[in-house]
């Protein structure tokens, strides 16, 4: 019994001496956006193959933990999938967007819809346009949104929905995969994806005349995407700085672009 | 003549003995191994209402809870939508877990042999294993569809969460309500069926009603289950944050709201979400003490 | 009886709450002797017994009044540790209460909580024990068989060597027959006897006729008063107050 | 005569379908899950890395994840319950601050995980800087299982015949003497039901270790390490679509793990004829 009393005692030391003491060197933690966390995930592990004996650690939390974290030096990068706000800014944060990622409107595989105007987009999600009879289609529209604060949904409002507000009367889901589902399961869905994301099960639907595609993106005509950022409290420095230019570059680059984003002016 | 107190025995003892002052060592650790659930709950209560006070304070209280726009881009928190899509969850899984819980109850305890009994009994316990994310992976592949199938519309419904939740719950319902109806006397039995009552008559007449604070303490405890549960419940409700009183609309809880919202708010947002945890958390303590008050009046054990 | 007394009280009251459990007792115990306290349930001589090493320290709400000395000093002074005086002045049960552990663990265990560790040592003190209890060539093939599987009267004797085990000299023993057969309850009478040539014994019975087979001194107790004390030989033949024979004619109780 | 044996038979007939209704619920879910998900776990996926964010490969490090939050947090509540299980009944018979902490232990055991979750994040990632991490997620879950702990040790001590404490405490033992080599001992099965009970819960927990333990899909190597469990791991799948197959598969082991640990707790229990909760 005297093991336990030794047991519990050094339990609480450990737990809080652990909390005292540093970080190994040689290692950056990237924390935020789940949006970006996949993508980061990848050129994590490329930059790694080629630094052995750097460890990068990628955590999802979201846009907002992230850039918090970044901010609060919980972590050496945070990854935003929304514009920094300026009280952001104002902490001294510097952002640098790696790549773009395209919003696209997508409905169910056999809606006769295929293509509709920004108008009349936000009049769906503003709740005054509530049947696709209006507009070519038949029965009544359902709505998928994102959650309140995703950057997806945040992008998506202020690119398409120009200050009007969107409608309440909508089912909302917490990602991408799962508006996927919601519009896959129901005939009359109509949400918004992330283009890098999207897969067959939904329809993408072509905005005033012009198809989601990332070369529409990256021309200018299709005008619906949203940053993917890194940022770190001031300016970049040592390893950030070097995971940073890694991303930046030529290979880090390709790795984004060969999942579907879109990089590059 | 002397007078001795002797409520506790070390009080009142010089310690000579070597030993006594490691007992009186042992005696304080183990003494603030019990308080660090005391410190913990401080904790919880300090930080979780502290969280959400910028909000509170800015937008009050009353304000946060009898609003009913949820729109955090626009700094607007009216947290009606949640509080009411939370309680016709809740209610809604009451009404399937407690009867099927109870008939269950009344099933193992009184009808079924001591054999299927106890073959059952561990398939109940198993049953509460089941993670809160596996319920709700099955309510989006299976429920949801079929729900969809069957009323129309999207089947993302305050209704799948009931549903999700009654099978949540019911598990402590049968437990507790059996043990229950265990503990009463045999004489209880004896005496009812002795004056020519059916055995239905001594269950519904002369059980059921002496183990009535057993049974609402579990759907006390069972309520708490409901109201709290997040992934299974936002996975399923379609998460619409708007008053409604309609089982089959999609709709909010907190929790869900919570759990939906968090990752990305910030600021304000944050601030506001945790003021939700903060209604979350009160709502829950009341509980609390609510079936903390049952159980030592009906002295019941739970 | 007063001044030869290994212990005694006097003047001992004791309260659980508002009841007055113990009024008033007097009395001593001779060393080398036995001493058994009779009288109907509830008369206080458990009460009594459990005060002689303070286990009456673990019931909330126990007040005493008075002394029990111990070789001249008080027991209930505030500087007196219970620990050494419950080694001193040992206890055996009304049902048999040996640990869940092996014959030799049970025996081991006062020793080893008193500090010895050696395993040679301890073994010596476990065969002497359970040779003084006379349960040795009963249970000396099967120290390590836990000492749950004895039957009842082997599990008071091993509680009894167990007690032998920490050296006492006082033996307190709360009717040690009451839940055992005749055979096994002969058995322990036995070792009693022989046990009370080297110890101080205070017995607490119902059973008159074991009182008469075992003890040297006998008091009587009714309603938490001490109605009578002495030899016990004269007592039963001759007793003074008439609660007493009442008692003794069985009458009550 | 007639009618009150047709109100019988109706009620009989009522609480027997809710007997079945539940069983047959009980079996519907978990053969679903085994059955879908047995199909799709070979070793490989239970010890490969998962690839492009678990569309494709194993599911390795989510099981290590799993096993090191629970393990981890075991190692912080089981001392710290046990100890204050043995403290409430053994060391002490009352009075209003037993009261209060008794009060505390009820009312964790009753705020909702995602409250546990929220905590954590705004006071062991934000305010300790501990980050999103291992420890994070283990504190969360130990201060989460610390009822559970102390309630069935508390209930596995009380059950210890009073006979035992007093032929030791007769002995001249000291009070820790008799706790620590005679009631625990006794209590162990008690113990053990309730280490098994504690990880069951932990080992399924979601939302509080969602908030605190980060999430990132590689071996935690310290304590500071961001890790995800299994829980999170279906969650993401299910919820990002990402793959229906592996989500069958992860919520089988899930599934097949917990009910293991409950099992084994079932057992002892019985063993020990403890009640229910």
């Amino acid at each position: 019994m005297k093991r336990f009393l030794v047991l519990l005692v050094s339990v609480l030391a450990l737990s809080l001496g652990i909390a005292g003491c540093g970080r190994r060197s040689g290692s950056l933690t990237v924390v935020g956006s789940t949006s970006v966390q996949p993508f980061m995930e990848m050129l994590a592990e490329k930059y790694q193959s080629e630094n052995p004996d750097i460890q990068v650690n990628v955590q999802g939390g979201g846009s907002s933990a992230g850039v918090k974290s970044a901010i609060d030096g919980i972590a050496d990068l945070g990854m935003a999938s929304r514009e920094i706000k300026d009280s952001e800014l104002a902490e001294g944060i510097t952002p640098i967007v790696i790549a773009r990622d395209g919003i696209a409107v997508a409905v169910h595989p056999e809606n006769a819809v295929s293509d509709l105007t920004i108008e009349e987009i936000r009049a769906i999600f503003a709740g005054e346009i509530t049947s696709w009879e209006a507009i070519g289609g038949v029965g009544d529209i359902v709505v998928v949104m994102r959650e309140e604060g995703s950057g997806t949904r945040g992008a998506f409002e202020e690119i398409v929905m120009n200050k009007v507000e969107t409608t309440k009367d909508s089912i909302v889901q917490g990602s991408t995969g799962a508006v996927m589902s919601a519009i896959a399961g129901e005939p009359n869905a109509i949400g918004y994806i992330s283009l890098a994301n999207a897969n067959a099960t939904v329809k993408l639907l072509d905005v005033n005349g012009v198809e989601t595609t990332n070369e529409n993106i990256l021309n200018g005509s299709y005008a619906i995407a949203r940053p993917f950022s890194v940022c770190t409290k001031g300016d970049a420095t040592g390893l950030a700085k070097d995971f940073i230019d890694f991303i930046m570059g030529e290979v880090g680059q390709q790795v984004l672009a060969d999942e579907g984003l879109v990089v590059g002016k | 003549m002397k007078k001795n107190s002797v409520e506790t025995p070390s009080t009142h003892t010089i310690h000579k003995d070597p030993g006594a002052r490691k007992e009186k060592t042992i005696h304080i650790v183990l003494l603030l191994a019990a308080t660090v659930s005391l410190l913990a709950l401080f904790l919880i209560t300090a930080f979780v209402v502290g969280e959400g006070w910028p909000v509170m304070v800015k937008h009050g209280p009353l304000n946060l809870i009898l609003g009913t726009d949820w729109t955090p881009s626009r700094l607007s928190f009216g947290m009606l939508p949640q509080l009411t899509g939370t309680l016709l969850v809740t209610l809604g899984a009451l009404l399937i877990a407690v009867p099927l819980g109870v008939g269950c109850a009344i099933f193992l305890a009184e009808l079924s042999s001591e054999k299927v009994a106890n073959l059952l009994r561990p398939c109940i316990s198993l049953l509460a294993a089941v993670p809160s994310v596996v319920y709700g992976f099955l309510g989006v592949i299976a429920l949801v569809p079929l729900l969809r199938s069957t009323f129309g519309g999207s089947g993302y419904s305050l209704l799948a969460g009931s549903i999700v939740l009654a099978i949540m719950i019911l598990p402590s319902i049968i437990n507790i309500s059996e043990d229950t109806l265990r503990a009463l006397p045999i004489d209880y039995r004896e005496a009812s069926l002795a004056l020519g009552s059916t055995r239905w008559q001594t269950i519904w007449r002369v059980l059921l009603p002496a183990a009535r604070p057993g049974i609402v303490v579990s759907i006390i405890l069972a309520m708490g289950r409901a109201i709290g549960e997040t992934m299974a419940v936002m996975m399923v409700t379609g998460n619409r944050a708007k008053v409604t009183g309609a089982l089959l609309d999609p709709g909010a809880t907190m929790a869900g709201t919570i759990g939906l919202e968090w990752s990305y708010a910030a600021d304000e947002h944050s601030s506001a979400l945790f003021a939700l945890g903060t209604f979350l958390f009160i709502v829950i303590m009341l509980l609390n003490g609510v079936a903390q008050l049952v159980t030592s009046r009906g002295r019941v054990s739970q | 009886m007063m001044q030869s007394a290994k212990i005694s009280v006097q003047d001992f009251s004791l309260y659980y709450g508002a009841f007055h459990a113990l009024k008033k007792i007097s009395l001593g115990f001779p060393p080398r002797s036995l001493t058994a306290l009779v009288g109907p349930s509830g008369c206080g001589k458990s009460t009594l017994l459990r005060s002689l090493n303070r286990m009456n320290d673990l019931i909330a709400g126990v007040r005493v009044e008075g002394r029990v000395s111990l070789e001249g000093s008080n027991i209930y002074d505030p500087d007196v540790d219970v620990v050494p005086l419950r080694k001193k002045v040992g206890m055996v049960f009304q049902r048999p209460n040996p640990f869940p552990m092996s014959i030799f663990e049970n025996i081991a265990y006062g020793p080893r909580v008193h500090g010895e560790k050696k395993r040679s040592r301890l073994q010596d003190i476990v065969e002497q024990s359970l040779k003084s209890a006379a349960l040795w060539d009963e249970v000396k093939d099967r120290l390590d068989s836990p000492a749950l599987k004895l039957s009842g009267g082997q599990q008071q004797r091993l509680c009894i060597a167990r007690l032998l085990a920490v050296e006492p000299e006082v033996l307190l023993m709360d009717e040690p027959c009451s839940a055992l057969d005749p055979i096994a309850t002969e058995k322990v009478e036995e070792l009693v006897m022989d046990l009370k040539k080297k110890y101080t014994i205070v017995v607490v019975t119902h059973n008159i006729a074991q009182a008469a087979r075992i003890s040297d001194y006998l008091a009587f107790f009714y309603l938490g008063e001490m109605i009578e004390s002495g030899v016990t030989r004269q007592l039963l033949t001759n007793p003074t107050k008439h609660q007493t024979e009442d008692y003794l004619t069985g009458r009550f109780g | 005569m007639k009618k009150r044996n047709l109100a019988q038979r109706t009620a009989f007939l009522l609480i027997g379908a809710s007997a079945v209704i539940t069983f047959a619920l009980f079996a519907l879910i978990l053969g679903y899950v085994l059955i879908k998900g047995m199909a799709n776990i070979n070793w490989e996926f239970l010890t490969t890395y998962p690839a492009l964010m678990g569309r494709e490969g194993g599911i390795f490090p989510t099981i290590i994840g799993t096993l090191v939050l629970t393990g981890v947090a075991l190692l912080i509540a089981v001392p710290l319950g046990v100890a204050a299980a043995i403290y409430l009944s053994e060391y002490t018979k009352g009075g209003i601050g037993i009261r209060i902490i008794r009060f505390a232990i009820e009312s964790l055991a009753g705020i909702p995980s995602i409250i546990y979750g929220l905590f954590g994040f705004a006071f062991l990632v934000t305010f300790l800087k501990l980050g999103f991490s291992v420890l994070s997620g283990a504190i969360a879950l130990a201060l989460m299982v610390l009822p559970i702990i102390i309630r069935t040790t508390e209930e596995a001590i009380r059950t210890v015949p009073d006979d035992y404490r007093q032929a030791s405490l007769a002995l001249g033992a000291t009070r820790w003497q008799t706790t620590s080599r005679v009631v625990l001992p006794a209590a162990l099965p008690g113990v053990v039901t309730a280490v098994m009970l504690a990880s069951g819960r932990a080992v399924g927990e979601t939302a509080a270790v969602w908030l605190t333990a980060g999430g990132a899909l590689k071996l935690p190597f310290s304590l500071h390490d961001p890790t995800r469990p299994m829980t999170l791991h279906l969650y993401y799948l299910a919820a990002e679509g990402l793959s229906l197959e592996r989500a069958y598969a992860t919520a089988a082991v899930l599934l097949v793990l917990v009910l293991v640990v409950y099992s084994l707790a079932i057992f002892f229990r019985q063993k020990f004829g403890m009640k229910r909760r």
